[in-house]
């Protein structure tokens, strides 16, 4: 694969070793005549970001004035580079040609200057150049100190502590409000079929009831005297004294005395 | 940065444990450190990390598969509300069956389905039951057995009712409906009949 | 909970601080009282909140879209050994590219080629974009509608920065190019390519 080339000193070797490594190793000074294998020109070619970084790289590595560019050398230079890669078939983005064919043409226009068109001021052929080799190189160097800047995930972390959500489930809020409204609706309903009459007290008798059950949940039997607390208060002892009749009457609940004046016991209708 | 003193040291698993995107066993934490300065010392310093954040909106759990940083339940109303969502709603299938067990309990469904005139979705119950509003009390001693349902300690609770007594009186509510139905009887009364939970 | 001093706030400005996934803003953390405690509690807390944490391994800061917990970069050799992969290094194409959006923007392909002087790979952009560095924000009315690519919040939180005029100074070439151009019809600069340095 490695085939001699006849390609013209490239400036020294330091210059392209600054570039290019082959097989692990800073490519070194390269005699005239010597041909630069393949492999260490893609690496040349992959080192520049296109023919504006490598028409840098020679303007720089040159000590060459951007502002006064010798076209003639620097063009040479370029198209040494361009058909080294073309000669070996490397993948050359059209980028490349451009560029050489755009540095050509300055270098002719400098070299054949025209005849002044009155009123006109003839700008230099090569302000457009340096232009966008200054804007290239200015972006280069931002997006150098663009990489220096700390960034997530490579010098720092962002903090995330895990939320307990699922512990908490965010639950409807019910006022009395709504189920008053509920309440309402229900009962414009029944109005229309039958007609109930829910009391004050009624309610009352019924909350003992569901209290009651609540007691008697386990299914053992409960000294029926247990039921009644003597906080209640006599309205509440005979309200919760209605509770139990109630039940009885809804047949919840059984009452058991073995015999006259023994405890009664209660529990509930059918319990194990 | 060199660590010094262990207070260095535990700076840096408390740091890694914030950044963690999930929980970092002994093991993994050990790993922080070159040389690895043992599991004693690491486990040393996370018992005091978990001192040093009690009494904080974020505490140092350990789980099976390591510790890390999570918000104490306390906190996630106040979290909640960065949320853009509305608080969820009860439908009206769940707030009439819950009208219905508060003000009849002991009720059957089969009660609650008399009443509303349509079927009671079991998810209705379960969402309810699950709210820990409602609960079974007993059972009616009818063919079937069915479940009686009444409303809780809790629901009196999370309703700021010391009983049930509390709740809005029937008498005059009845008075006020029959004011305000006659407005309202423009709605379909099919709507009421569609169990949505 | 109940919210009853100063501290008690702080606590859960801190707790959502921690827990949040992204920047949050004084107008969000507001939101997480109610009744509304005011612009200057919070940002007093924010204040605060920022002394508690000095020496500690992970601080608080504020970026381009709020407040946020962040690691210190002197911790990150120690959070590199939990982790299985480096985070990805850029190449030159990726890191030019996203200069000359950030600098530029808004920018079309043909705007980057135009500065690169090479086509611009669409990996480059692909890779930018699942970064969420940089996104689509209009287009362009020429032929072809070539779509315009800007910076995002996130790019700014990523780096540190709180605004693009954040971003490090332009060399002085701009200096030197408005001397070349001098005869040209130099383009308007845009104020974050004002030399700072």
């Amino acid at each position: 694969m490695n085939m001699p080339l006849d390609l013209a000193p490239v400036d020294t070797a330091e210059q392209i070793a600054a570039v290019a490594r082959l097989y692990g190793q800073p490519l070194l000074e390269l005699p005239k005549d010597l041909y630069i294998p393949p492999d260490a020109l893609e690496i040349i070619l992959e080192a520049f970001e296109g023919p504006l970084d490598l028409l840098l790289y020679l303007i720089r590595k040159s000590n060459l004035d951007i502002l006064d560019i010798p076209m003639a050398p620097l063009t040479a230079q370029y198209l040494v580079y361009v058909e080294a890669m073309r000669r070996h078939n490397l993948e050359l983005a059209a980028d490349y040609l451009l560029m050489a064919a755009t540095l050509l043409e300055i270098k002719s226009r400098m070299l054949l200057p025209r005849p002044p068109k009155e009123g006109v001021e003839e700008s230099d052929p090569r302000a457009e150049l340096v232009r966008r080799l200054l804007e290239y190189e200015q972006m280069k160097m931002a997006s150098i100190r663009l990489d220096m800047l700390s960034r997530s995930g490579r010098d720092f972390e962002w903090v995330g502590v895990f939320v307990s959500e699922k512990i908490v489930v965010r639950q409807p809020d019910v006022s009395l409000h709504d189920l008053q409204h509920a309440w309402l609706k229900i009962m414009r309903k029944v109005q229309l079929t039958q007609h109930h009459r829910v009391r004050r007290d009624e309610l009352s008798v019924r909350e003992h009831m569901s209290g009651i059950l609540r007691k008697l949940s386990g299914g053992a039997f409960v000294v029926f005297d247990s039921l009644f607390e003597p906080r209640l208060g006599t309205a509440g002892l005979v309200v919760c004294f209605l509770a139990v009749l109630e039940l009885v009457k809804e047949r919840l609940v059984d009452l058991t005395q073995n015999e006259p004046f023994s405890p009664i016991y209660v529990k509930l209708a059918h319990a194990a | 940065m060199l660590l010094e003193s262990p207070e260095d040291y535990k700076k840096v698993v408390e740091t890694a444990l914030l950044a963690a995107t999930g929980p970092l066993g002994t093991t993994q934490l050990r790993r922080l450190f070159d040389p690895d300065p043992g599991g004693d010392l690491v486990r040393r310093l996370l018992d005091e990390l978990r001192q040093d954040w009690s009494g904080r909106g974020v505490e140092l759990v350990q789980l099976a598969s390591g510790w890390r940083f999570q918000t104490r339940p306390e906190y996630q109303i106040y979290l909640d509300r960065l949320k853009d969502e509305r608080p969820p709603k009860y439908s009206r299938a769940v707030l009439e069956t819950l009208a219905i067990i508060a003000y009849r309990q002991p009720v059957t469904r089969g009660d609650i389905e008399d009443i509303r005139g349509v079927a009671v979705s079991p998810n209705v119950i379960k969402t309810l039951e699950s709210r820990g509003w409602i609960d079974v009390v007993g059972h009616r001693e009818t063919p079937g057995r069915p479940a009686l349902f009444a409303t809780t300690r809790q629901f009196l609770d999370d309703l700021g009712l010391r009983s049930l007594t509390e709740l809005p009186a029937l008498t005059e509510l009845e008075r006020i409906m029959e004011l305000v139905e006659a407005k309202e009887d423009a709605q379909p009364l099919a709507a009421a009949e569609h169990e949505e939970d």
